[in-house]
């Protein structure tokens, strides 16, 4: 339960950021808080209480008390696309200080909503 | 209650604590440096949830890497926030 | 080629501790993957190899980590002294120390082990002179400071690095 | 020949060029044509057996709910036919188009960008389907600031913002579908999703809708929709129109006829439809720049589209994909024609364009000819599909949408007119002594008769969208080759 | 205002995902596909590590999605900061102690990389995370030495030809079995280096990829005109 | 045994944490995060124990390196350099 | 037996000496104080905590030694590179006497 909470507050939290905040960097921070809570989500949905990770190292491990393995699959993707994501959204970010010389969101013209 | 509980309970306090402090901190790098902070107790975390490849990879990215870039794109521009 | 050797043996055994087993296959495995990096790398890794594989220069090592390792555990008492202790016995500042080691390699084990020993926090290093940051400044007289903060340490890397 | 060429060999490709650029830098150039000519002809290969019989491909050797499944059924074959030919066509006119550096790596976007989208168009996975919308935002969050000037990266910052909170809430629907149905096979969620409590599944659907939405331009949702159009260059506008909207509202659909079939989901995506298809018109009328006005003019097609689909019957989903395939076409000539007129007369306002059609005949020919089709007027293709529309929402009993849907109609043609009078109405000297090249004049062309050749015999294409719409429909043949 | 809407908002997104999650069991033993992959991950792949059999096999094709993104990350950055004019790094000197220390400190980081990605199908990790790694000790000597090259030209070849080599070994699979990415190689004996059939050979592939891309990547973002 | 252990190690946390919310100055919060990491790497090697699989050692270690890359970058920032 | 009572008593003092570190950084007045009490204590712990489960679980030595060898090496250089940065953005250390600052000189030569 308590992953469930503290992973839907750190997407809130996230969320709240991108919203708000009129800062460029300050809002692709946000965009990976909110990956981070969902990542926690994910791994949290897998969980089975008192499993081990889903790894056949030693002999006398049971499937049964094992982790799920497909959701820690999937989060491992999903790493590597925020990475991939942040990367570009930065180098956006400093192509536009090199124009601007800002990175308040309400100096630059059309990011406005 | 079990002791692992109430690890993940402190943890879960820290973690949010970060993230709450990433987003309020008007100094990009000490926001960049929460984020680390999130990402550090993030991997504690996985690692609990019994998820040791995705601790790994949160390691090396969200600690490691995603700081990194994080760092530079500052540096490149600018450290506070108006 | 001895600093190839000796970055090749370095690597294998970094390697064998890695996966803690001494089956066949990751033992080739590691052997390969050490030769490859070893020829990359050996320019850059040690700057003279196989020298300190020598009977006596083991020794010192062993006697380096041996004070080091005193010192550790010392500072750390010292840490907990001062952490403690509710008023904060301190009296920081920062004073300059002058070695006379020539190797970077030996400057920089003698700046770490005084980061690592009671009181001391290297700073700076510029030259032969380092920057210290002390907690517990006794004297600013060049004899003292060095005969408290890196004495033994430099003794043992000057023989290991000679 | 198997469904994975559309995806491997593009990827292939995009590996590839990094290395023929050490060789060549034309090579780098004809690579692409030559993949995507390849593509198509495997494409129009496999087309009849895909429409005659679904053709489930496995990947890595294991059975569909525990391996990852391409199904290509009548409506994938049409759209990866779509895709790939009008990604032949965007790369001959790319050819001559695009000389800003670094080429190497345009070409190597656009390939991957073509990868995302067949593998939106192929993939029975969801969480598949979510890497490959990724692949497909990512490269065209890079496209659109490939000019690297000041509106072109605000446009792909806004369109990166937007289109990370649309992942980010297609990555919860993804995990709350997990965790209640154990499964990512798209059939197999089709199957075991009607367990799932109510609140759970409008929960997921809203998310869907937001998280495919934005790819597919619904009303509150394409706020990056115009800038991304109007500073990307051209041909990637065109991409867009083309191909990447195409697919996403595919894979929107799909979803919704899987998973959430019900009656009160399709209103609700008609009056979404009506809402986006009027306020797009609307806005295009006011533009001032001629590419936000294409790109205001797409969203109102697509909302068109989607109206189509929320009537949710056999004829309208059919015409739906006719309306489909002719937007792909007439858009990109479009956007074709509008790039080099914006290039000769070196503005991107409408107000530039006066005189063009004198000084630069055979552009601005294609231009008017464009405009006329995607009004809908009789000659062209874009009159049947708008009619089969019409006629289909007049089957389904519904007067209102009709009338809303001629009354766009007539806004549409206001605004391309106006255009087109400007272009040929107005007299001004000419100053641009620039040719448009030839390889951009035949990629015209071959939309131009492709147009034609629909406008006079609809039902060459008409006949083989029986199938696409039958298999959008029918959830149970889904299941059933889905899950073998 | 703009607060004060944005809270309204997520306090509705959050009550109601709170109230989807609490409707999901938390805990219970894992069911449907992920039940099937912890039973014959062994006996299907060859691989200990389920999540790695997962990610490489039954999931292959995700895989491959990943990497391309990762690629595209590197490809549309050096598009958007691409600039005619030469670019440098634009550092200062570093103190002699990290200098030194990173010269000895990065081959161990390499070899740990290499750990990594080749027992990706025996402990976690793979060939991300050895990549990751990999670009990480690379960065180290970024950050030191302002005059540390990498060679570019090698890096893209790096890239390309790995990349490659994952579509070949997806193609190979076509060829010689039923489906793309279909397992050729004998599994071996699980546990031991060298089992689990294209695992390995897939995730080496990877990791190099990942390696010179993530590398190429930070070496992009480094540099600025002088 | 465990009880003390896990306390302590909670203990450390929590008051590198506070020290990376109070600051004052970006350096000190950097100071927080390599102590929160190096407590981390340590804590993981003793959760590694506690659930008794040799596999998840690799994790640690891993964490280990990275986070000293990660601050090192901080590090860097700071003096200017980079 | 004996290896598990040593290496009960290493982690305890490894555990012990995490938390004194981590208190030194919460109660020191300045960063510099901070570092040293954090790099020494830290490291100590961090090393006798994870060579102690070394000796707690015989097989596992070699890897929890390399992350202890790691651990020694990295933590003084970080500390190092953490301090340099600090006086270099301009922060001065905490001093009951003034003058005791010889690194100024340097800073103020580098100035120039």
């Amino acid at each position: 339960m308590i992953y469930y909470a503290t992973s839907i507050l750190l997407i809130l939290i996230g969320m709240y950021a991108v919203l708000v905040k009129k800062n460029l960097i300050k809002i692709v921070i946000g965009l990976s808080i909110v990956d981070n809570g969902i990542h926690l989500l994910l791994i949290a949905i897998g969980y089975v209480k008192d499993g081990t990770a889903p790894i056949f190292s030693k002999p006398g491990l049971q499937a049964s008390q094992m982790v799920d393995p497909v959701p820690q699959a999937l989060v491992l993707t999903a790493i590597v696309i925020g990475l991939a994501v942040t990367a570009v959204a930065l180098s956006l970010i400093i192509r536009l200080y090199d124009h601007h010389k800002t990175l308040n969101i309400n100096k630059i013209r059309k990011l406005k909503w | 209650m079990n002791w692992l509980t109430i690890v993940v309970v402190i943890l879960s306090i820290v973690l949010i604590i970060a993230a709450v402090f990433a987003v309020y901190q008007k100094d990009l790098l000490l926001a960049v440096i929460g984020t680390s902070a999130v990402s550090v107790v993030l991997s504690v975390l996985f690692y609990i949830l019994q998820a040791p490849d995705v601790a790994l990879t949160e390691a090396a990215i969200g600690v490691a890497l995603t700081t990194i870039i994080f760092v530079i794109t500052i540096k490149k521009t600018k450290r506070f926030e108006e | 080629m001895s600093r190839f050797i000796f970055s090749f043996v370095i690597f294998f055994l970094i390697w064998l501790g890695f996966t803690s087993t001494f089956h066949y296959q990751e033992v080739i495995t590691g052997a390969l993957l050490s030769l490859v990096l070893a020829s990359l790398s050996y320019k850059s890794f040690t700057e003279r190899g196989l020298f300190y594989l020598s009977p006596k220069r083991l020794f010192y090592i062993l006697k380096y980590l041996a004070v080091f390792l005193i010192a550790l555990v010392k500072a750390n008492f010292d840490v907990a002294k001062r952490v403690i202790n509710p008023k904060l016995p301190i009296n920081p500042g920062i004073v300059t120390y002058h070695t006379t080691l020539k190797s970077d390699t030996a400057k920089m084990f003698l700046a770490n082990s005084i980061t690592l020993t009671p009181g001391t926090l290297t700073v700076d290093i510029i030259d032969d002179k380092l920057y210290i940051h002390w907690i517990d400044v006794k004297s600013e007289d060049p004899e003292v400071i060095y005969s408290e903060i890196g004495k033994d340490f430099e003794v043992i890397l000057k023989e290991i690095f000679k | 020949m198997s469904p994975v060429h559309f995806i491997a060999i593009p990827l292939f490709a995009a590996f590839l060029i990094p290395l023929a650029g050490k060789v060549s830098k034309e090579l780098v150039k004809i690579i692409p044509g030559l993949v995507l000519l390849y593509l198509s002809f495997v494409s129009v290969t496999l087309f009849p057996i895909g429409t005659h019989h679904p053709v489930v491909e496995i990947i890595a050797g294991f059975k569909p709910p525990f391996g990852i499944t391409l199904y290509y059924g009548a409506i994938a074959a049409f759209l990866t036919t779509l895709i790939t030919l009008i990604g032949f066509v965007i790369w001959l006119y790319s050819y001559k188009f695009i000389i800003r550096e670094p080429i190497e790596k345009y070409y190597m976007l656009f390939m991957m960008l073509i990868t995302g989208s067949t593998g939106i168009v192929l993939t029975g996975d969801i969480f598949n389907l979510f890497v490959f919308f990724e692949i497909t935002s990512i490269a065209a969050y890079s496209l659109t600031a490939f000019l690297r000037d000041r509106d072109g990266a605000e446009a792909a910052f806004k369109y990166l913002l937007i289109g990370s909170f649309a992942s980010t809430f297609f990555l919860l629907a993804i995990a709350i579908i997990y965790a209640n149905v154990h499964t990512l096979n798209l059939a197999d969620i089709a199957v075991k999703i009607q367990d799932v409590p109510v609140t759970t599944r409008l929960f997921v659907l809203i998310l869907f809708l937001i998280g495919l939405g934005i790819e597919s331009e619904m009303f509150p949702l394409n706020g990056w929709a115009p800038d991304a159009y109007s500073q990307a260059p051209s041909p990637v506008g065109a991409v867009f129109g083309g191909i990447v909207v195409k697919a996403a509202v595919y894979s929107l659909m799909r979803i919704i006829f899987l998973m959430f079939n019900s009656h009160d989901v399709l209103h609700f995506l008609l009056v979404m439809g009506i809402i986006t298809m009027l306020i797009a018109e609307m806005s295009a009328m006011k533009q001032q720049q001629i590419k936000r006005m294409l790109a205001f003019s797409s969203i109102g097609q697509m909302g068109l589209v989607i109206i189509a689909f929320g009537i949710g019957t056999e004829p309208s989903v059919r015409a739906a994909m006719f309306q489909m395939f002719n937007h792909a076409l007439i858009k990109s000539l479009l956007f074709f024609s509008a790039g080099y007129l914006v290039f000769h007369s070196g503005s991107k306002k409408i107000s530039a364009l006066d005189g063009l059609g004198h000084d630069k005949p055979i552009t601005s020919f294609f231009f008017a000819f464009g405009a006329l089709a995607i009004i809908g007027l009789p000659p062209f293709s874009g009159f049947w599909s708008k009619l089969y529309i019409l006629l289909s929402i007049a089957d389904a009993g519904l007067m209102v949408p009709v009338v809303l849907i001629l009354i766009s109609s007539i806004i549409e043609a206001v605004y391309y007119l106006r255009v087109v009078s400007r272009l040929y109405f107005y007299k001004e000297e000419a100053t641009d002594v620039r040719r448009t090249p030839v390889s951009g004049l035949i990629a015209m062309g071959i939309l131009t008769v492709v147009i034609l050749l629909v406008g006079f015999y609809p039902n060459l294409i008409l006949n083989w969208m029986t199938p696409a719409a039958a298999d959008l429909l029918n959830k149970a043949s889904y299941i059933k080759f889905g899950l073998f | 205002m703009r607060k004060v809407i944005a809270i309204l908002l997520l306090f509705i997104i959050g009550y109601y995902s709170l109230d989807v999650l609490l409707k999901i069991p938390f805990g219970e033993s894992a069911g449907g596909v992920g039940k099937h992959y912890l039973e014959s991950t062994i006996k299907e792949t060859g691989a200990v590590n389920s999540v790695t059999a997962i990610v490489v096999s039954y999931r292959g094709f995700d895989t491959l999605g990943e990497v391309t993104v990762l690629f595209l990350a590197a490809t549309g950055l050096g598009a958007i900061l691409y600039d005619k004019k030469a670019k440098k790094r634009a550092l200062q000197n570093a103190s002699v102690i990290v200098k030194t220390s990173s010269k000895i400190i990065y081959p161990l980081i390499a070899l740990l990389g290499a750990y990594v990605f080749v027992h990706g199908h025996l402990t976690p990790g793979g060939g991300f995370q050895g990549g990751a790694i990999i670009a990480t000790g690379v960065l180290l000597m970024f950050i030191s030495y302002r005059s540390f090259e990498t060679n570019h030209k090698a890096l893209s070849i790096i890239e390309s030809l790995a990349g490659m080599t994952f579509v070949t070994i997806g193609f190979a699979g076509l060829i010689y079995g039923t489906s793309f990415l279909q397992n050729i190689l004998p599994f071996g004996i699980p546990g031991e280096l060298f089992s689990a059939g294209i695992i390995p050979l897939i995730y080496i592939a990877v990791g190099f990829k990942v390696g010179a891309e993530l590398t190429a990547l930070l070496d992009n973002l480094l540099k600025t005109i002088k | 045994m465990i009880y003390i252990y896990v306390i302590l190690i909670v203990l450390a946390i929590i008051f590198a944490a506070l020290r990376g919310l109070l600051g004052p100055t970006a350096s000190d919060r950097v100071v927080a995060l390599d102590n929160l990491t190096t407590i981390s790497t340590a804590g993981l090697v003793l959760l590694g124990f506690v659930f008794q699989r040799f596999i998840y050692i690799d994790v640690s270690l891993i964490y280990g390196v990275l986070s000293f890359v990660g601050v090192l970058t901080i590090a860097r920032y700071l003096e200017g350099g980079l | 037996m004996i290896l598990n009572i040593v290496g009960n008593i290493l982690v305890t003092v490894g555990t012990v000496f995490l938390f004194l570190g981590a208190l030194g950084i919460f109660r020191m007045p300045d960063v510099y104080s901070r570092l040293q009490a954090g790099t020494k204590a830290t490291t100590l712990g961090a090393l006798s905590t994870v060579i102690g489960v070394g000796f707690l679980q015989p097989e596992w030595i070699w890897k929890t030694l390399l992350i202890a060898i790691f651990i020694a090496i990295s933590n003084p250089i970080s500390s190092h590179a953490l301090a340099r940065g600090s006086y270099k953005t301009g922060l001065k250390p905490y001093m009951k006497k003034e003058g005791l600052d010889s690194y100024a000189e340097v800073e103020k030569e580098e100035v120039k």
